[in-house]
């Protein structure tokens, strides 16, 4: 039963390979695996593609594979100010696919959900549907998008039980429960690890089937992007 | 005097309706919030996953772990859920979101928006612009009228890389209020000392109207649903 | 904020018309918005398309909508002993569509999200692949089907709140909330209605955008279609 | 002494790796969930929404609102989850459920499977079978050899209207242990004092193999993942 716990960060890695199609969940740094992010550079793993929303930010998590030079293809949605990629991108160092951020989470959607194409309004009429299919339903046009697997998922979870079923924390959700069901292995790192039993049947996030493997790591770094704030009120609001 | 960023904001505010479901881009459109009291009934969804986002935290409050589409540290209001990326886009390209606010690079008089790319500049990426152009129901684009080099941004064709084809419904500058009409921008209101020579002499389109009939309209456009 | 709560059964459902295509939530009699349902026929709408997993059953929950014939046509995906279909579908006096039940709600998912169409691999050289499109993906064949509309869904939710968040108990779940993301107005039965607020953001089943409608019926009959159970153990289990 | 149901049954769950995702059609499949004890990790899922079904609830404790996809009163283990179909067929169809164990109305020796409509009778609907058998990682039928006419239901090609085609790999039933290879049958196993001959004669394809060959085949089959 509880024959996906792995005791370390190393013994959930097991079997990477260079190569490798790895989804990393997280929305810029916020819900970020970060101990197996950091356990990914410790394989020697390379040539990887990298399948995520971004990749990394302030030097921190997926900006140190950039930075390691692990990663031979990026698949995206979002560059934003990652100045290693701006820069890998244009010395052509490595392959990077851009796209929207809806048609990304819905094409590994489909992938879990054994789905290998389906047509979206989304990117007609923009570079994104150059090469692709179009076609007409009910008089509007839509663009014919793949599926996204990948070999290996990396997420984390707020907690996690034996089988693996799964909670996640406000947006440190994100694309996560989705990548575990693209993925052939998803790897888990859970913030706390509970009994089986422990959840109530309908507060399961992510049932235990998507998941292979899991280990425990109780601190995270949790950096923030954009510290935004406002002046707290120096008396009782009117 | 043309409108300040704080009178965008607001005049947008004006074009929600309670009630509805909202989402705020980056930059000037998420000024919006700000006008959008809780009387309003209106709940502002995040493509990172919440809907009923609210405003930054007080100072020590900030969750790294509740942040908005920016990256910012933001909280969630009473009522509000948060969700997966693939929800959260179904929501949005299901046509569940009644409005999206947008910035623009560039807007075309039919409709165009190009919002994520400049020919020969660095790409941020596209991240959920597309989706939110392509997916809600009614897209209202704040902007600029100029570029920083004077150049029109509300321009007959985008020559810009597109976002989405025909979905800009309004636009809001500092110069006024302006409908995309297909081969010209409609104006629907001027901003307060500005001319109508002016927004004609900025604008890479035809402008189609009066300064008369733009106030007229005014009224019989808000609130609609 | 509270717009969406209505007073009653029959405010809920105003604005139902004859021909209108109708959702209905459960799996079988499990889940069924049996409120909304009897009030449906105390409408008087007519000639409508039913929308629904099964047709009812023991001449309860939608059999009651056979029997009053107001269903012009059913597409569902189980018959199972419902007479009143049987007997109707050799009459040919209501049209019947059965299809499997994973396309059934993947066409619903696909309605609520914006998708016109994909592939599945379910149907494939069976009857159901008649008269659709089969392409090639990777070297297996799937069929093109479509998303799956309609003007209303009736569901029944555990609780919701005023902004029509939604949570629901167990099996009970089924179709209803991927039901309301598929329909032009969602209206919600609730059990229990409970304050704005009352949800934790991450326990909300169905975020209140896609229901336009709540109202609260606190009792249920909840038939239960076969009881089976194992004798209690008379002694403490070894 | 052919099989009996309970013995098909077991001999079900000898197939099941330990730790798998498993779902259980209706009838005679049901029976093997007696024989998982919890030490072999198997997890039952019911598509209409549970991973982690339990047994019949004790008298007194059944519960409407927890059912199976047969519409019967359940229980939910520790560590079971609820959830909705989308979920449920997206575990089905998107290859999460290791094996599926379902009953026949002919089954193919090119591994066809036919087990929801019988041409010229009542059709009870479709549910959950289609998906299952094309979105199982395997597929296992538990069924009577022949029909209650004496008909065999092990055929070279079916005639009844397909489930979905090529899927099943290997066939129970009280005469022996089968899997579909291609034109023919072959065989892994005989139930006690069946002959081959008889099942030749009960089987509407060719089956290869010999008893001998079928007892050796038994071990080397079980517990593969």
């Amino acid at each position: 039963m509880s024959a996906k716990v792995r005791a370390s960060v190393a013994e959930a890695l097991e079997g990477l390979f260079d190569g490798a199609r790895v989804m990393v969940g997280g929305f810029g740094l916020c819900g970020n695996a970060e101990a197996l992010i950091a356990g990914v550079l410790a394989t020697g793993a390379k040539e990887l593609t990298l399948v995520s929303n971004n990749a990394g930010s302030l030097g921190k998590g997926l900006a140190t594979w950039l930075e390691a030079g692990i990663i031979r293809r990026v698949e995206c949605t979002y560059l934003g100010t990652n100045e290693h990629l701006h820069r890998a991108m244009a010395a052509g160092t490595i392959e990077i696919e851009v796209m929207p951020q809806g048609t990304f989470v819905e094409r590994m959607r489909a992938a879990g959900a054994g789905i290998p194409a389906f047509f979206t309004p989304t990117g007609l009429g923009t570079v994104v549907a150059e090469g692709k299919e179009v076609r007409e339903f009910e008089g509007r046009a839509y663009v014919l998008e793949r599926a996204l697997h990948a070999d290996f998922a990396l997420i984390r979870a707020h907690r996690a039980d034996p089988f693996g079923n799964l909670r996640f924390y406000r947006t440190a959700r994100n694309f996560s429960p989705i990548m575990a069901t693209a993925a052939k292995t998803t790897i888990v790192e859970c913030d706390e690890l509970v009994a089986l039993g422990a959840f109530d049947p309908d507060d399961v996030h992510l049932p235990g089937a998507f998941v292979q493997r899991v280990v425990h790591v109780p601190v995270h770094e949790d950096v923030i992007e954009y510290r935004t704030v406002r002046p707290r009120p120096t008396e009782a609001p009117s | 005097m043309p409108f300040s960023k704080e009178e965008i904001a607001k005049r947008a505010a004006a074009e929600i309706a309670d009630g509805s479901i909202v989402n705020l881009g980056i930059g000037l459109p998420t000024l919006v919030a700000d006008h959008l009291g809780p009387e309003r009934g209106v709940w502002l969804q995040s493509e990172n996953g919440i809907l009923g986002m609210g405003p930054f935290p007080f100072e020590g409050d900030e969750d790294p772990q509740v942040i908005n589409a920016g990256k910012q540290t933001v909280t969630i209001l009473p009522g509000g859920s948060t969700f997966d990326s693939a929800l959260s886009f179904a929501m949005i390209r299901g046509g569940h979101v009644d409005l999206s606010i947008l910035g623009a690079m560039q807007v075309g008089a039919n409709g165009d928006l190009a919002n994520w790319s400049i020919p020969g500049g660095r790409t941020m990426g596209i991240g959920g612009a597309m989706d939110l152009a392509a997916g809600s129901k009614r897209i209202l684009v704040l902007t600029s009228h100029v570029t920083k080099e004077g150049e029109p941004k509300l321009v007959h064709r985008c020559d810009y890389p597109l976002t989405a084809p025909g979905v800009v419904e309004r636009v809001i500058t500092e110069l006024g209020v302006f409908d995309c009409a297909g081969e010209a921008f409609r104006l629907v209101e001027l901003a307060p000392g500005v001319s109508l020579d002016e927004v004609r002499a900025k604008t890479g389109a035809p402008v189609e109207g009066s300064s008369q009939g733009a106030r007229e309209d005014r009224s019989s456009s808000l609130g609609k649903r």
